[in-house]
């Protein structure tokens, strides 16, 4: 590619990019969350900002997850634009009261009164071998509360430019980072800014069955693709991108041209976005369909520690061919 | 921290005795009038009367200016009233009717005026703390002088939120009145089943916030009380921790026997009453006749009257709009 | 029917029983929660008990969700069989930290070591008027998360003797009962005691539709078949009553027996139980289908307060016939 | 509530002294040993060492029983050893072996033996600790007199948790020692930012608790402070919470570059490291010599070298395995 209209960029970096254009941009804007500043931020995406922005846009929290959560609410109730952010979703349990019932119903309980713009951000997914407890992928719980915004980062592009539309939203943003992609390298445009947050995508074109994904799906269903390729079999790829309200169109475009759906979610099985997915096909494309839709899903266990087990709990690459294979040779 | 004063003899002209007298009546004949309503099923879900506990709304008020934003539970009407809320809109919400403060949406529990910074009505035991830390926050932020003033029972300072928001307002150094109503029950739990110690105060100390205890049953202390507490925030920027000894007279709800507490109990507090305590001082005083109290009597019928009626008159939000207020856009 | 072998009991009754039995069977058993005790329980479920088993047994709490819930949790840990009543499941989510980190994770966590043999017991529903913050159905949320079994008691035999199973897992169990139930009567066998939790229930016989449903959402669909059966139109009334882990069979046998699927629930539409059971007929019983499975779900809005909107956020016995008429219509 | 003493000389004699050096020291070792194969990738997730606190875990285990319970966070290495948790199946379990103390499934942050009651290993900063109150309140149901143990960093005393944990534990008057490990940071935040006060142990008059703080770096005052809050505890069933002032020489877990902290202070609090500290202090008194110490040594390469190899032969467990451990049927 041309270094003039490109840039290779970790995840981690364009995250970072993103979250101090914003801080840049407006001085409404401030970031609180657990060692967001001295300490550089857990997973250092925010290393520096304390020195470039000083303390009062950079608040470092006790550990009080209810607590800061709700007063980043009450900030923005305030008029501020605070920028939540929740080390990793594990944590954002002792914050869902605060998010439920003040962020996501605030507006509504007020006749319209009132505006929750504020934005939380958590670091999210599974594969560094961190156990149960620091293993959860909660993007169906904040999916099924209407009134809250939910997206996912699953892209270079998206890291640098979802904060940035977040921040125009005048309701609740919820943005799930994902650990196991912040070392990830990957080109960017250049002038690459401000994504919307409403509609999902495809990444790659193909009309032979379609992979419907987010998150850290969304890469792994590209090299899928690619090795499929490889036998002959085009896959197109959706990043849901969107998962609260979900974008139903570009979904069932891709069904009406594939007529073959495989989802990918580490999330676990039951009752999940992967759920809702296959019941929004089934409620508008049921005869789109040549076949019963698949998933593949995380497997209902408390994320063991080991290697070996984690991997397997999770779907990967090879099960994206081999499920697609087996979708394909029954045809 | 202080402990409970008993000075007796605040100061009071009869202009402000008649003021106070008058807000502490419209809440009550206000909340009489609901409960009357509730049994023929105008307002339903859960009513929580204020009754007993008029002298904290009203006391508080006096001290706080129409910048200061306001958070309070789902006991909140007598907040709402003193705030100045306007009372039609008050019984429209209760009403279901799009013409009340909340659009008809919230009911009695969710009052909501922007306009008058009186940000709920919040019905998780709680749940609002956080939010008037921030809120306070986002005045610091922006150079704002004002005081975020948040009610509470005695039973939410058992509850987490309660923790983390004084040691958050402390480390931040941000004007939050922390308000907290000690009726003595939590629904049917007395203090002692929910508080280990029960000198509630005393917890300012953990958190190095200045706290006091005030006689909440008397308005004038109140307004002494929060006058102080005002100053102290307006002057240091820093929150204070304000216990308000007072007492539900009537059930926690619509529904509830008051099986745990026994009727001698709500009598001798009964003689305490907020209402005829500051009557009986003013005539005493000699700042006010009986007819004067009529006076503020008939007046208040009528202030009643008219939000009943402007709540009767008031509208339903027709069924295709129910899903308003989800986004924004 | 014959007065001798039934018992006509409201469902407030039938849970009362239930609980009064558990707690004479077995002294290790003790209840837990606010309210439950002096004010005798928020829904005077267990009203009269602290007099019969004392304050030992039966235990009021602080305001403390995520306190009192945890110290069930080790309550369990250490020998006894603690049943914790969150008052209603709205507050649920300040437990949630305590449920889903701990109960629903130690035993696996541990490497097999640890069981948690905890019931709680929630309040749920929709349809007093409670408004936006008293009025979630947080099903989805529970049966998402695997190590939780999720029952919801949706007909007065349950109510009666789900509890006495519950106290027989040695995993943690999550109950739901139904505010909206409390006062509606019904008759019961004499005799009726513990009942499965493992299955789901056929509560009706029909032919040529299934309507699968839980919770509050089983009486409507009974009413809703007689009236049905006026028209001709025989439907068959499952109710899930297991919500985690799911109970395929019975769902499955059912469909393959109507071809024909109407889901009913109160909770909101995406990422719910329903997409669930959508999920799983799409993937076991595809072919079995004549016509898309369709669902009549909790309006996706924070529950307004007034009557006639209430009404009109979850699916009312009307609409599921007229959902029937209008899918047997189009055959 | 007491303040931190320094009492200079309690009791101690040569048996005494060596056991303490010999747990200390194995402790100190085993840690060295597992950051070496943390860089080697034989051990893997979050890797949180206890290298500095070491006379805390000592300390405190000297007077429970093995009737007691015990709580710990993701920081508890320390705590599994000095209770005598098998070396080799804390290893194993870090290898993610199914010979693993919790058949590997937990790794690092969640070791348990339930035969030493040893309860964990919890990775929810706080979550323990309404375990730790529930698990007392099963022995006092149950007319056992053990005491429950919650070891906790000073971090996660601004978690609603702890509040609610203390208050209930006040309230049900229930066995806990609620045992605080003040190393100063958490994570990267350090005290006077988590905190409006930082005398910690004065939120225990909050709830009416008895507390205490002492000197973390010398586990002979970690032992009298110990005995004395369980000897109350043991005598009143009433909860005790100590404050242990310490300091975490490394960094907070293997990815932490410590840009909060300088340099300076880690080696101002090196000088008060807890195995010289005691180790001077016993060869002052000439109850001990040199050789003893190296023979200690000696012992502790032998025990670390048998854990990993312990580790090294372990196996893992089958993926057909992987939902085990769901449920118990
Ligand atoms: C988190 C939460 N738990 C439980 C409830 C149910 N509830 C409503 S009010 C109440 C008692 C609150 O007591 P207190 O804080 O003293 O206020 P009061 O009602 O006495 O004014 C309870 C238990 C709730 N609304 N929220
Ligand atoms: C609820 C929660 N929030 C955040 C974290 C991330 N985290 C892990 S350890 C830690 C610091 C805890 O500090 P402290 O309690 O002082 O214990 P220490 O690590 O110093 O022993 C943080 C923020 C967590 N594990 N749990
Ligand atoms: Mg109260
Ligand atoms: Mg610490």
């Amino acid at each position: 590619m041309n270094t003039k209209t490109t840039l290779r960029i970790t995840y981690r970096e364009a995250l970072k990019h993103g979250l101090r254009e914003a801080l840049i941009n407006d001085d409404m804007v401030f970031l609180m969350g657990e060692d967001v500043g001295r300490y550089g931020g857990a997973f250092a995406v925010s290393k520096g900002f304390l020195e470039e922005f000083g303390e009062d846009r950079i608040m470092d929290v006790p550990l009080s997850e209810s607590g800061f959560v709700g007063a980043g609410i009450g900030a923005a109730l305030g008029g501020m634009r605070p920028i939540v952010e929740v080390m990793t979703v594990n944590f954002s349990l002792l914050a869902l009261d605060q998010i439920i019932n003040n962020a996501s119903t605030l507006l509504h309980m007020s006749g319209g009164q009132i505006n929750v713009p504020v934005v939380i951000r958590m670091n999210s997914g599974i594969g560094n071998q961190l156990a149960a407890q620091h293993s959860h992928s909660w993007e169906p719980f904040y999916a099924h509360v209407p009134g809250l915004k939910v997206v996912s980062v699953g892209t270079h592009e998206d890291a640098r430019g979802m904060l940035l539309t977040a921040l125009e939203s005048p309701d609740p943003v919820i943005i799930f980072e994902y650990t196991s992609l912040l070392n990830m390298e990957s080109e960017i445009p250049l002038d690459s800014g401000a994504m919307d947050i409403d509609k999902a995508k495809v990444r790659r074109e193909g009309k032979d069955v379609s992979i419907i994904t987010y998150g850290p799906g969304v890469y792994k269903a590209l090299a899928a693709a690619e090795e499929l390729n490889l036998s002959g079999i085009d896959a197109e790829v959706v990043d849901l991108r969107v998962l609260n309200p979900i974008d139903n169109e570009t979904i069932l475009t891709s069904v009406a041209k594939t007529h073959r759906v495989l989802i990918v979610e580490e999330a676990w099985r039951s009752v999940s976005i992967s759920s809702e997915i296959i019941s929004r096909i089934m409620e508008h494309a049921f005869f789109d369909l040549d076949a019963p839709v698949q998933r593949l899903c995380g497997v209902e266990v408390p994320i063991p520690y080991p290697k070996h087990l984690e991997d397997a709990s999770i779907p990967q690459k090879e099960d994206i061919v081999n499920s697609i294979l087996n979708m394909v040779q029954y045809d | 921290m202080e402990n409970e004063e008993t000075n007796p003899s605040p100061t009071i002209d009869a202009k402000l005795g008649l003021a106070l007298l008058y807000q502490m009546i419209l809440i009550r004949r206000f909340e009489e009038k609901s409960a009357e309503l509730y049994t023929k099923e105008k307002i339903r879900g859960f009513l929580h009367l204020y009754v007993g506990e008029e002298a904290v709304a009203v006391g508080v008020m006096q001290s706080l200016t129409e910048d200061d934003n306001i958070l309070s539970t789902y006991r909140e009407h007598g907040h709402a009233l003193a705030r100045g809320v306007d009372p039609g809109s008050i019984m429209a919400e209760m009403y279901g009717k799009r013409e009340g403060c909340s659009m008809g949406r919230g009911g009695s529990m969710h009052l909501f005026d922007v306009a008058k910074k009186f940000y709920g009505g919040n019905a998780i035991v709680g749940g609002h703390l956080p939010l008037a830390v921030g809120m306070a926050l986002a005045s610091k932020k922006q150079g704002q002088n004002n005081i975020t003033c948040c009610f509470f029972g005695e039973g939410a300072i058992a509850e987490g939120e309660f923790h983390e928001s004084m040691n958050l307002a402390a480390l931040w150094k941000v004007s939050v009145l922390f308000l907290c109503e000690n009726n003595l029950y939590g629904m049917g739990t007395a203090l002692r089943f929910s508080h280990s110690i029960q000198e509630l105060e005393k917890k300012g100390d953990a958190y190095g916030v200045e706290s006091a205890a005030v006689n909440g049953m008397d308005v004038l202390e109140m307004k002494k009380a929060v006058e102080k507490a005002t100053a102290y925030i307006r002057s240091s920027g820093k929150p204070y921790f304000l216990v308000c000894n007072t007492y539900r007279f009537r059930a926690h709800s619509m529904f509830d026997a008051q099986l745990y507490r026994n009727k001698k109990e709500v009598e001798v507090w009964k003689e305490r009453d907020p209402i005829s305590t500051l009557r009986n001082q003013l005539l005493e005083k000699n700042l006010i006749s009986n007819d004067d109290i009529d006076l503020i009597e008939e007046k208040v019928k009528t202030e009643v009257q008219k939000a009943v009626d402007f709540a009767e008159a008031g509208t339903f939000e027709p069924i295709g709009e129910l899903t308003k207020y989800v986004y924004s856009s």
